[in-house]
């Protein structure tokens, strides 16, 4: 089995990797690139805490072949803040305790953002079921559904 | 295992003709990846379509559309002609999954699949979709109903694969809906799910429908006597009574972890009834 | 340690605020590191392979071939551990099987390799020689006497003779004369009601890194409620002494109780160990589904007596839960807490522990309680609407308060059920109309609260910034509480304190993160620490001031003279004793280290509207309201937290989740697509009512708050459903196919 | 006591046991009812004026003091 040679874009930065034909993008993040930022849940697609950004829009990177990745822009958490200036999400997150444990808070502020890109003024309705693939067990949603809507006020105000 | 991702049609068949072990299509991967890592398949190659010309496009052709076997769910979504002219087909593949997955899931590949209770398929078999299959005598197309044959099984050979899916011309007061039952409000398997199309005549009775229904056989499957039980009315509690019942006794669903046999026979019913409701409202016709 | 006389009075100037919490950046940027982001030089990969069979005798294993297997480093069976203590003798026989399979999913061989490719074609490569044996999965199956029985000699002397041996204990609480109490009663209703084994659900999987040298140190780091108790059992299984094994938690994905044990971490250990390598073990979800611990699941029979003015005149529950192959069931839990929030002249509880061929259970948020509250919160709700009486008015007539002899034994200090029922009375939820098709329930729960022994050490920095080192686990903000706690007390800004969680060379014994015990045990020690580091910081500016250390009183960060001396001297800040501490004695801290006692109870009451779907049986929960008495709210946001995040998990179990294990024993639904959690789209905003009745054992008043939360919303979901759909639902989940069929058959 | 434990004490629910401990409490209930041996080394709480004690032996009791014994508390 060969390794495959990807040049890619991650977080904004050209980035080459070899990976294994059936090397998930996950595991090339997290145990090729060091970015750990991006969880396993399950696996399957169905808990969104491994959601990266594939050319802005929100994908699982479980579900993905790092060899897919070649030539496409790749966004994780770890280029959500600009230096060390918090996305305004992030910032709404920690002031609106929108997190419990954390290991689901990742996939859910890449998915958030996508969201706030894709409709800046989302409803509760909407906002839940754009995020109805990330699984939080802690915080029942609520403070989740809030920070997020909170965010889109605030962003909308300021823009 | 390889991997390759050629740019042409006619690169990739001969790709798969050089193949002897088991070849396996990536568009999206929402399923094949998952078979990939819980070990169900163990391929010794995948093709990789999405950089072949034209399957990423959803073009206009003869008053239809043509979406090539990439087209995600969402960008699916996003094309409001597409979304105007077949909104059933369109919301069928929208329920797929999470957000993350219509990022990347596609219609031919929830054919391919070869599932039951795909969500997409009953809708394209309610609006008679026409598939375009790539091989390596060029490219043949057969209505959406010929490719399910079974739980996990398609008629497609094994050095064919879909190129792209026809939804034909919209006919004047004509609409389709599609509609699934889950236990939750997102990210299940559709227990029962049903697709309806339908036209309407002048008068504003149906005049000719197309009911298919998911999940309750071996393979997504059209209920003609559902379609009759509505042709000729105005949808009226009769009308709507008659397809319940052929909805339901078509169904011929099994009990599992998902529903019980009587439960799937009883929701087909309530969803046909729900679906073609949808349908007759969006082609304009009057309760 | 006794609540402060000045606590229901005070102006708290940290507590009761919502400040950031400590590890906030790094949970929202991807830098926190998890029990799988952990790498060391020359790690190998560690892969289980488990049973196919619920229930088989193993023959004979063979790892010849995979050892042979290029890149593998070591493979671990059985053999490979020696005898060990009795009490860590089942918990070894979960993490490996012994002489037999004991349900799918068991492991039965470990293997550690050079890459995840290689440990999965190894783990394929051993073979094992299984006896398949007859299976019983379901709890009142095992019960009977033919029953496939899992181990022989296991049954305690409380069963009586005759029964399987599946039965491994019976438990029985409760005071006065059931049937008398029963003969008062105008209505009696009995009924059965049983629930599904539903999981934690947590998503982060297990994982660990461990290294151990040749010298028998080691060091393990892993995702768990509890590193000292790892070190602990880990130290017992392998044969090691506990200073030897050094266990460093990670940040925790969720745990829920589930992480109280160990899985991967002994055999990561024995694959160091005979690799001579760091080995990386992570859980698949479906491993964690199969093989981690779900709850109990149970059969519970009830009957209550009311009159028809709504008192209760006797109560009896006899619960039946199976907690998987091994011995331990919550049953116990659950008869103590059934009619706890009840005063009862009559009530007796009689609990029955068996096994069955699934996981072993672990604990999940007040193990027990809500399957025991869900039978018994039904059953009162049925004969309450049976008379046509308010619900709420029903409890409040029937509910313990101070001085009530709990069903469970102990007569109750201040308590804060009746406060819960009152707020829920005059709470807009309870009078806002409802639709067709449309109902509202209502319930109570109750849960213990733990103390247990806990260990903090709180050091002052020579710049005079303080750092709190705990040893439990962060599970869902406490370092944010420990911090705020501290800043209360030694009167210092929150952002001059950091709270972290040491591992376990750093501190003493410490309880595991469970029974809702860290707010209040861990911050008691945090609270007592700051005072010690006070005492000292008055003796240090004694010794400046060259007077007696009794007239220095420690106010708003500063020693200040008192007394006779008052006004002498200016304040001295903790900075500025800080900067002095190498001239007055040296570096200045404060410890504590105790068995936390005096933890309060803690009740709640939920409040729920739903809408059922007459032709499909689906639910919608509609609006959603928690009551519950958090003695002192520390941080709210994050009480209000755990309130929503309770009550969800009890929604997810009320309708949804549930364990399915076919006619093979096979699980069926090892994956989040069919184990089916609560998605953001299924809820609606979770409204929270803080109730603060102080508990008089914790200096600012502080009860737990983590686990009650998930005791009522099973029945108050139930009642809420059987009034919607006119017929009482009795079995969970309330799937819609059972709703459909529930309603069909009238 | 609770009910196992009152079978075990030979059908008692209430026993007087000599004790200013809590440690004195328990070596006086397995000297006076053997039965109970089983359950007291599984492990049991106790709670002395509505307050959970698991293993301070030195737990003062005072002669008005109620104490009652409960299962070993397990939490989540």
């Amino acid at each position: 089995m060969s390794q495959i040679h990807v040049t890619t874009s991650i977080n904004g930065d050209q980035t080459e990797f070899l990976c294994e034909p059936d090397e998930t993008l996950l595991d090339v993040l997290r145990d090729r690139l060091g970015l750990t930022g991006s969880k396993e849940g399950c696996g399957t697609g169905d808990c969104g805490a491994c959601s990266v950004t594939v050319d802005g829009r929100v994908v699982c990177s479980c579900l993905m072949l790092g060899a897919e990745a070649e030539g496409h822009d790749i966004g994780t958490i770890e280029g959500m803040a600009e230096g060390d200036k918090l996305h305004p999400l992030q910032e709404k997150f920690l002031q609106e305790a929108a997190l419990q444990c954390g290991i689901c808070t990742p996939g859910i502020l890449v998915a958030a953002k996508a969201l706030l890109e894709h409709n800046p003024a989302p409803t509760e309705e909407e906002t839940r079921y754009w995020l109805a693939g990330n699984l939080c067990r802690c915080t029942g949603y609520d403070k989740i559904i809030r920070a997020v809507m909170d965010t889109a006020e605030d962003m909308r105000r300021a823009s | 295992m390889r991997y390759e991702a050629p740019t042409t049609v006619d690169a990739a068949v001969e790709f798969l003709a050089s193949q002897s072990g088991d070849c396996h299509m990536l568009a999206g991967g929402t399923d094949l990846l998952v078979k990939l890592r819980s070990e169900m398949i163990e391929p010794d190659a995948i093709l990789d379509i999405k950089r072949i010309e034209g399957m990423k496009d959803i073009t206009a052709e003869n008053g239809g559309w043509r979406i090539g076997a990439a087209v995600s769910g969402a960008e699916m979504n996003e094309h409001e002609a597409l979304c105007a002219a077949w909104p059933g087909v369109v919301e069928a593949v929208g329920l797929i999954g999470s957000t993350q997955i219509q990022g990347r899931a596609t219609l031919a590949g929830n054919l391919c699949n070869g599932s039951p209770a795909a969500d997409s398929v009953p809708a394209m078999l309610a609006a008679d979709a026409i598939v375009r299959i790539a091989g390596p005598g060029g490219v043949r197309d057969v209505p959406v109903g010929e490719i399910p044959e079974g739980p996990g099984k398609t008629s497609l050979k094994a050095n064919e694969f879909i190129a792209s899916i026809f939804l034909p011309e919209r006919p004047a007061r004509s609409s389709d809906a599609y509609l699934r039952f889950i236990p939750r409000t997102e990210m299940d398997i559709a227990v029962v799910g049903c697709g309806v199309s339908l036209q309407l005549d002048e008068s504003g009775k149906v005049a000719r429908a197309r009911v298919a229904l998911g999940a309750v056989g071996p393979k997504v499957t059209l209920v003609p006597e559902a379609a009759t039980a509505i042709e000729g009315s105005t949808l009226d509690d009769a009308a709507q009574a008659a397809l319940t019942a052929a909805c339901t006794s078509a169904a011929s669903p099994i009990d599992d972890k998902r529903g019980t046999i009587a439960f799937r026979k009883h929701v087909a019913g309530v969803l046909g009834r729900r679906a073609a409701k949808i349908a007759f409202e969006r082609a304009g016709g009057a309760a | 340690m006794a609540l402060d006389d000045r606590s229901k009075t005070r102006d708290f100037k940290v507590i009761g605020t919502r400040p950031v919490r400590p590890d906030g950046i790094d949970k929202v940027t991807g830098r926190a590191k998890f029990g799988a982001d952990a790498t060391a030089p020359g790690m190998l990969t560690g892969r289980v392979l488990r049973s196919p069979h619920p229930h088989a005798r193993i023959r004979r294993i063979d790892a010849s071939k995979a050892e042979a297997l290029p890149g593998v480093k070591a493979v671990v069976t059985r053999a490979d551990f020696g005898e060990v203590p009795e009490d860590v003798f089942d918990i070894l026989d979960n993490c490996m099987a012994g002489e037999k399979a004991l349900y799918d999913g068991h492991a039965v061989a470990a293997v550690a390799a050079s890459s995840p490719a290689v440990a999965k074609r190894a783990a394929k490569l051993i073979e094992v020689e299984y006896e398949p044996l007859p299976h019983v999965t379901d709890v009142d199956e095992a019960m009977k006497p033919e029953a496939p029985a899992l181990h022989e000699g296991r049954t305690e002397e409380t069963v009586p003779e005759g029964m399987s041996p599946n039965v491994i204990s019976r438990v029985q609480f409760g005071h006065g004369d059931i049937e008398a109490g029963l003969a008062q009663a105008d209505r009696v209703v009995e009924r059965t009601y049983r629930t599904a084994a539903t999981h934690q659900g947590y998503i982060e999987p297990h994982a660990c890194l461990a290294s151990m040298g040749p010298d028998g140190q080691a060091d393990l780091w892993c995702c768990t409620q509890g590193h000292y108790l790892v070190r602990n059992t880990c130290a017992a299984i392998l044969g090691m002494e506990q200073g030897q094994l050094r266990v460093t938690a990670s940040e925790i994905g969720g745990g829920f109780g589930g992480k109280t044990t160990v899985f991967l971490e002994p055999v990561a250990l024995a694959l160091s160990r005979k690799a001579g390598r760091p080995v990386k073990m992570v859980m698949s979800r479906s491993e964690v589904l199969r093989a981690s611990g779900p709850t109990a699941s149970s059969s519970v029979d009830v009957r209550i007596g009311m009159t028809k003015d709504g008192r209760i005149t006797a109560g009896f529950a006899e619960l039946r839960y199976q907690g998987g192959a091994y011995p331990g069931s919550p049953v116990d839990m659950g008869s103590m807490s059934a009619f706890a929030p009840y005063d009862l002249e009559n009530v007796r509880t009689v609990g029955w522990d068996i096994v069955t061929n699934r996981p072993k259970q672990a604990a999940y948020r007040a193990p027990g309680a809500p399957m025991a509250a869900f039978a018994v919160e039904s059953a009162i709700d049925e004969l309450a609407k049976g008379f046509g009486l308010d619900p709420l008015e029903v409890r409040l007539k029937n509910g313990a308060d101070e001085g009530t002899k709990a069903s469970y034994g102990p007569t109750y200090p201040a308590i804060g059920l009746m406060a819960t029922l009152e707020a829920a009375k005059s709470h807009p939820h309870w009078s806002a109309p409802l639709g067709k098709g449309q109902g509202r329930g209502v319930a109570c729960g109750f849960w213990f609260n733990f103390g247990g022994d806990t260990c903090v050490s709180l050091n002052i920095t020579p710049d005079g910034t303080v750092t709190v080192s705990e040893g439990n686990p962060d599970i869902g903000g406490s370092r944010a509480s420990m911090t705020m706690m501290a800043a209360e007390e030694l009167g210092i800004p929150y952002d001059q304190v950091r709270t972290i969680i040491a591992d376990t060379g750093s501190l003493g014994q410490n309880e595991v993160t469970d029974g809702s015990r860290v707010t209040f045990a861990v911050g008691l020690a945090t609270i007592e620490a700051a005072r010690n580091a006070k005492r000292e910081m008055c003796r240090r500016a004694a010794m400046v001031w060259g007077i007696d250390e009794e007239a220095v009183v420690w106010e708003d960060g500063a020693a200040r003279p008192s007394g006779p001396n008052a006004g002498e001297h200016p304040p001295m800040t903790l900075a500025e004793i800080a900067a002095i501490a190498s001239n007055t004695g040296g570096p200045i801290a404060g410890h504590y280290e105790v068995n936390a006692e005096g933890a309060g109870v803690s009740f709640a009451t939920h409040m729920v509207d739903v809408e059922v779907d007459r032709d499909t049986g689906a639910t919608k929960i509609l609006r959603y309201t928690v009551f519950q008495d958090a003695g002192k709210a520390v941080h709210p946001s994050y009480v209000e937290g755990q309130f929503q995040g309770g009550a969800v998990q009890g929604i997810g179990w009320a309708l949804n989740e549930e364990y399915i294990y076919g006619d093979d024993g096979v699980l069926q639904n090892p994956g989040f697509l069919d184990y089916r959690v609560p998605v953001a789209s299924d809820l609606p905003m979770i409204d929270t009512v803080i109730l603060e009745i102080p508990n008089p054992g914790h200096p600012y008043g502080v009860r737990g708050v983590g686990e009650t939360s998930i005791v009522p919303p099973l029945a108050a979901i139930a009642n809420a459903v059987s009034e919607a759909a006119g017929v009482r639902m009795t079995d969970l989940p309330m799937s819609p196919p059972r709703i459909l069929a529930a309603i069909e058959n009238g | 006591m609770w009910g196992s434990l009152a079978e075990a004490a030979d059908g008692s629910t209430e026993v007087e046991i000599e004790a200013g401990t809590l440690r004195e409490l328990l070596d006086g209930l397995a000297g006076e009812y053997p039965g109970l041996a089983p359950e007291l080394e599984r492990g049991i709480s106790v709670a002395i004026d509505g307050r959970v004690y698991n293993d301070s032996w030195f737990t003062p009791i005072k002669p008005d003091s109620e104490v009652v014994l409960l299962r070993r508390l397990k939490g989540g």
